[in-house]
């Protein structure tokens, strides 16, 4: 009802590349990570990368239901460490270069972004600031052409691959919104290293670092817009981050339901199928109702950005509204596997494993409350 | 508040055990998990200090202890910092170990019940199978007499101890004909040395110290004295057996809960973000009285369940109610946890983000919460 | 970004009726009952009781959009007993004999009721059988050129008043659902009786009554459709009743929120306005994420509608998810309220005590669930 | 389960309570609901058979009864079908002639606290003003002292049993000036007939029978012998008693939400639909037995508790948690039950319909469920 024909063509070639080349694969790479570059080329190679960004530097030049689409196939993938990969790679770490880059920063780095060629991770975090950015303490002193950066970010995203990080740092010590700068910083860069590779409950397909930074000249040209608007600018590039989780989300979700309606209609219990249960049977279109209630909210956001409306609100809610129901889902669904679901050799294992953090990566639910009742005005 | 549950032995007892764990324990757990085992010198450390079987006769190596004990070691194994080392040790010691102790001959009890009392063996039940879980009367594992030997021929799974353990008091069918089917299901010590059978590891999402096994059975022989009890007496032993283990996941859950709510509250009074400790915002700080005051509510009602159970009082219904209300409990619990500990929450290293997969188990195993809600409907007369 | 001009006009003009001729008087009528026949010709005259339907019979022929607008509107009432008198009227009583009824029953029921001169009510549930339709016993047996009907009906809206009820009656004894007759019943024939004014917790402005027929004799003509297929008909009328919770409820539920951060935005505690409270100010924002879900999970059925889809599963679900929404809500805003909330001089009072059937009449939570676990297939 | 908390002399007074009620309450509940008032003369009744004061000094018709009649009292009161009686009666019991107990003399007690063990005088409690509920510091009624009178001007609302009641004891602010405020609250006597004393009722979307006022004080003049305790003593009475108070509220809520139960479970297994009654659907099940756990958890903190409270501990986090949980937990049930129900649910000639309503007040009055939670998390040391 919403997409046409081109849409659903493009649908097919992103489904056709998570059915080949992701799947098949998730197992291996849950065990030892995604070789990122290689899988970045091909991706880059397809279009994947630069859905909506300007054919100049490599993009596709489409528009958000595109964009939409690519998300919602991804929904298929069997794990979540490698949608969450991409999306840093394009809703995440480039956003803002895209936005409010020079042309110079858009040739050399979002241009291999979109190609595939260079690997992209967003260094927010800080081991003492989440979602208190005002807390951040990475500093980055103009000295010369250069900016010295020092200081360290943690739970980053594809850091032990990243060829670049898109990094907010404080660039002055007055207090408000206007003291910080995004930059991009290369990683081959002296003084720069990984300072440990996270372990974590779940994403093992995704690495997550600690970084540090140890006087770090990043040269001056490489920083993205003014130096004093990088929280401006983030603030704008997380809701491209945060309205990745809404495509997703529903798309898995459903994916999640299947398998385990086929599980529990040939699981006999007492003598009869698992399936016939009364309390199951509820407990699954109670999902299914929030599911498409959030499918719904999320192409309303599409038809706001689409018509250039700001969607902070909506993104919000979603994110808040997604992140809940993965986890319930994840969780509600495992029980139905029984004994099975706890053992990793049932994907539903890896469901639970890795939505958990959902509720907390990208603004945790409290913060998105924080920022939707800020909004509303009470 | 005071509970006035415990008397100065069982504190004594709890003294005793927790500096054994602190000691002994905790400071090894990270290792275990990475090695996804227990090393066999802690079990008999523990049988040494009299950590095992201690409710059962000093003939076999206890003390003759009242259950109220199990409650002790159960909430201490909680909060000892191990994620699956207190399933293993309450699975050899409140789950299997019992079905000797009920239904054994003195000569089965000093074969397999005082080495277990000892720590020199590790034991395990063996009941669930790939199609029979809390349908006991459903198993398809097969004991055929022959002669002076059952000949057992199936396969088990999610058996903790499984893997390393030694001994399998496994539940098998003996009559298939039995009418109802319940009345055909005897108990069978099985050795694991014996030929046929063989065992495969399972690798969880959690608990990763305690192995859990898959089993088969492959025409295993077993002499008839393996045989504990009467044949087809097995099913009433299970039924009552299951109120102990559960009456244990329940303290186990309850004490999990309260180890991580008092983690929780470590790092919200630490943790600042806008300026102060997170534990000053108020949705946090109501969170926080959230978790206590559920953990509070199944504490108390399982006190009163062990109280009523070590009295000998039938507490079925309250016992099933509670397996279920504290497994959930202290999964909305570690769930909520995690939440509070942001992103160090799902970071492996912190016990918080351990504890919340190790026990996504909790509402599944021993009778997942919807059999249970079944039962408590059944004994409301629904 | 939904309605055109030509809606934004209508909703003025119904919003104007409700500000005037409604909302100042719900006092008067919770306390009283609502005069319906006054009330409706009002509504009659401005076209209000015939959106959808035929300008044959007096309808405006407009969209489901119209409806939508219109439904919306009426969220803004003081209460929910009114309302639900008038979503009888025009979303429960009638649309069968729109779409299955014969001319002579359109001309003679359906117009009057679009004119507001005629008041209807649906007459489904009895004692013995709520969303068991199987066990409906009141029967309808063919004598020469009328229809005999015995029996009982109960919870019947508007049923004191009524001039007319669409009735569903067993026409056979065989099992199955081919066994039903839906037919108009005037109320003035003899061995009608309103056995019982029924008192209920809330919805104090519409009256509900328990029916009863002693060989009440209806004229053959008045049967609509096929004698054998009442029962499809009322299952598709369902549909029509279904959807006013989903428009109503997220106006309403808006209404109900800002009504209470107005409260607590003024009321002080410990020296500080009860809307600084975090706790409060999350909890609000999570009822605005399912509000704003909801509301566009109901403009895709409004969609579906259009294009002439069966909208059964996704209008289960939203039914589903409205009912719990406002009951979540209503309780919730009370809270807030604190002790002011128990009075019933407090609107939130009657928010409450109203909105507790939601999740009861019309199909219960729990059937919506049935319905929709069998259309999925588990 | 047996709960070991009454003894013989409990039970005893609970079935001639039982009795009582079951004579001369449930059968003119209806009516007292409809005139929205409770007729004298049962006070009188309840006051000549011992049901009120008990606790009391046989010197002021008390019997010295423990504080687990109390809880007694409170259970019986929830299931005697008479909404709004039950709170009307603990009001006068539990929550307000306590403070006359607590800080009256002798000729305070003989003159009041007498009479209304006698059930000849009714008594409420006004601490809540329409700008002040759980922040009892805040109140403005003041009280000034002007030669051996007070003289009393403000407002109180939300007092059960305000209407109808004879005796105020009213929380004042004899000191306006007081660091911190709350040392400046003062407890008087007020008599309703007082010149400058008037009551407005107020219309409840429950609980009928109770009446619930709003009372205006214009220039009371109240002699100064009508003063409890000491100036500025009474904030912490205040604080005290509503540990009694809210121990009573949870009792109350268990034992509604008890009552409910068991009506649901009788109308589910009547209840026919689809060819079986509908407590045979899984979800009707699942439903009842998730009520039946709800009440237990609660049951079992509240008993564990009264027991504590009856000792003297301080019990006061863990009767802060079970205000709100009980609180909710009725409400939910209430929610569940009429939903069980279907339509009759919904219609008021149904008990379960009536007490819905009733009950949505129990997670508000007597502290709100999130000032319960503020105060459990300060007593968390957060």
């Amino acid at each position: 009802m919403y997409f046409n024909e081109t849409h659903e063509a493009f649908r097919a070639s992103v489904k056709r590349f998570v059915d080949r080349e992701i799947n098949p694969n998730m197992e291996a790479w849950e065990a030892e990570g995604v070789p990122l570059h290689e899988l970045f080329r091909k991706m880059g190679d397809l279009g994947f990368l630069g859905i909506r960004y300007d054919p100049r530097w490599g993009g596709q030049g489409l528009d958000y239901w595109f964009e939409t689409v690519f998300i919602e196939e991804l929904g298929h993938v069997w794990g979540w460490g490698l949608p969450v990969a991409i999306m840093v790679q394009t809703n995440m770490a480039t956003p803002a270069i895209d936005m409010f880059g020079s042309d110079f920063l858009k040739e050399r780095y979002l241009k291999p972004a979109i190609a595939g060629e260079k690997v992209a991770a967003i260094a927010v975090t800080e081991p003492g600031a989440g979602s208190d950015v005002a807390a951040l303490s990475t500093r980055a002193v103009r000295d010369g052409d250069a900016y010295v950066i020092n200081g360290s970010k943690t739970f980053i995203t594809n850091g032990c691959q990243a060829d670049f990080l898109t990094l907010l740092a404080r660039t002055s010590n007055d207090p408000g919104h206007h003291s910080y700068g995004l930059f991009v910083v290369p990683t081959d860069l002296h003084g720069f290293s990984v300072s440990k590779k996270l372990d974590k409950v779940g994403l093992r397909s995704s690495d997550t670092a600690e970084l540090f930074f140890d006087n770090v000249r990043v040269p001056a040209v490489n920083l993205i817009g003014n130096e004093r608007e990088g929280f401006i600018y983030q603030m704008q590039q997380f809701q491209h981050e945060r309205f990745t989780i809404l495509p997703i989300t529903y798309i898995a979700c459903r994916d999640i339901i299947d398998m385990t309606v086929t599980y529990i209609k040939q699981r006999i219990v007492f003598g009869k199928p698992l399936s016939t249960k009364q309390v199951l049977r509820h407990r699954l279109v109670e999902w299914l109702a929030e599911i498409e209630s959030l499918r719904h909210l999320t192409y309303h956001v599409v038809r706001m950005k689409t018509a250039g409306l700001d969607a902070t609100r909506e993104i919000s809610m979603g994110k808040l509204l997604a992140a809940q129901l993965l986890n319930k889902v994840a969780s509600g669904c495992l029980q139905m596997f029984g004994g099975m679901g706890f053992m990793n050799e049932t994907l539903i294992s890896r469901h639970f494993r890795d939505t958990r953090v959902m509720s907390i990566a990208g603004g945790a639910d409290e913060v998105m409350k924080d920022i939707v009742a800020r909004m509303e005005g009470f | 508040m005071k509970y006035d549950v415990f008397n100065e032995e069982h504190e004594q007892f709890r003294v005793q055990l927790r500096r054994f764990l602190a000691d002994r324990v905790t400071p090894h757990a990270a290792e275990w998990e990475r090695n996804r085992q227990i090393p066999r010198q802690i079990w008999q450390e523990m049988g040494q200090l009299g950590f095992l079987g201690f409710c059962y006769d000093p003939a076999y190596g206890g003390v003759g202890a009242d259950d109220l004990f199990r409650v002790v070691m159960s909430e201490e194994m909680a909060r000892c910092s191990a994620g699956g080392f207190g399933v293993a040790v309450c699975a050899h010691n409140d789950m299997s170990t019992t079905y000797i102790d009920l239904l054994g001959t003195h000569e089965q009890k000093l074969r397999w019940l005082k080495p277990c009392t000892a720590g020199e063996k590790v034991c395990a039940i063996a009941v669930s199978e790939p199609g029979a879980g809390s349908d006991v009367a459903g198993i398809a594992t097969r004991a055929e007499r022959k002669g002076d030997h059952y000949v057992i021929e199936g396969q088990k799974t999610f058996i903790t101890n499984g893997y390393y353990g030694d001994i399998l008091v496994t539940a098998v069918k003996t009559d298939t004909k039995a009418v109802p089917p319940h009345k055909g299901i005897s108990l069978i010590v099985v050795e694991k040395g014996m030929k046929g059978v063989t065992a495969r590891k399972l690798e969880k999402i959690g608990g990763h110290a305690s192995d859990t096994a898959e089993i088969f059975f492959d025409q295993v022989e077993v002499p008839v004295e393996h045989l504990l009890g009467a044949e087809g007496q097995a099913f009433y032993a299970i039924m009552k057996n299951f109120q102990l283990e559960r009456l244990v996941a329940t303290i186990l859950a309850v004490s999990f809960a309260q180890h991580i709510l008092e983690l929780t509250m470590d790092h919200a009074k630490q943790r600042v973000a806008f300026g102060k400790p997170i534990a000053k915002f108020q949705a946090v700080r109501h969170k926080l009285a959230e978790m206590a005051t559920a953990i509070e509510l199944n504490r108390a009602l399982s006190y009163q369940c062990a109280v009523q159970y070590a009295k000998g009082e039938d507490v079925t219904k309250e016992i099933s109610m509670l397996k279920y209300a504290s497994a959930e409990m202290v999964n909305r619990v570690a769930y909520d946890a995690t939440q509070l500990f942001g992103g160090y929450g799902y970071m492996a290293e912190y016990e918080v983000a351990r504890l919340y997969a190790d026990l996504r188990a909790v509402t599944i195993a021993g009778g997942t919460t919807e059999i249970m809600k079944d039962i408590v409907g059944r004994l409301m007369g629904l």
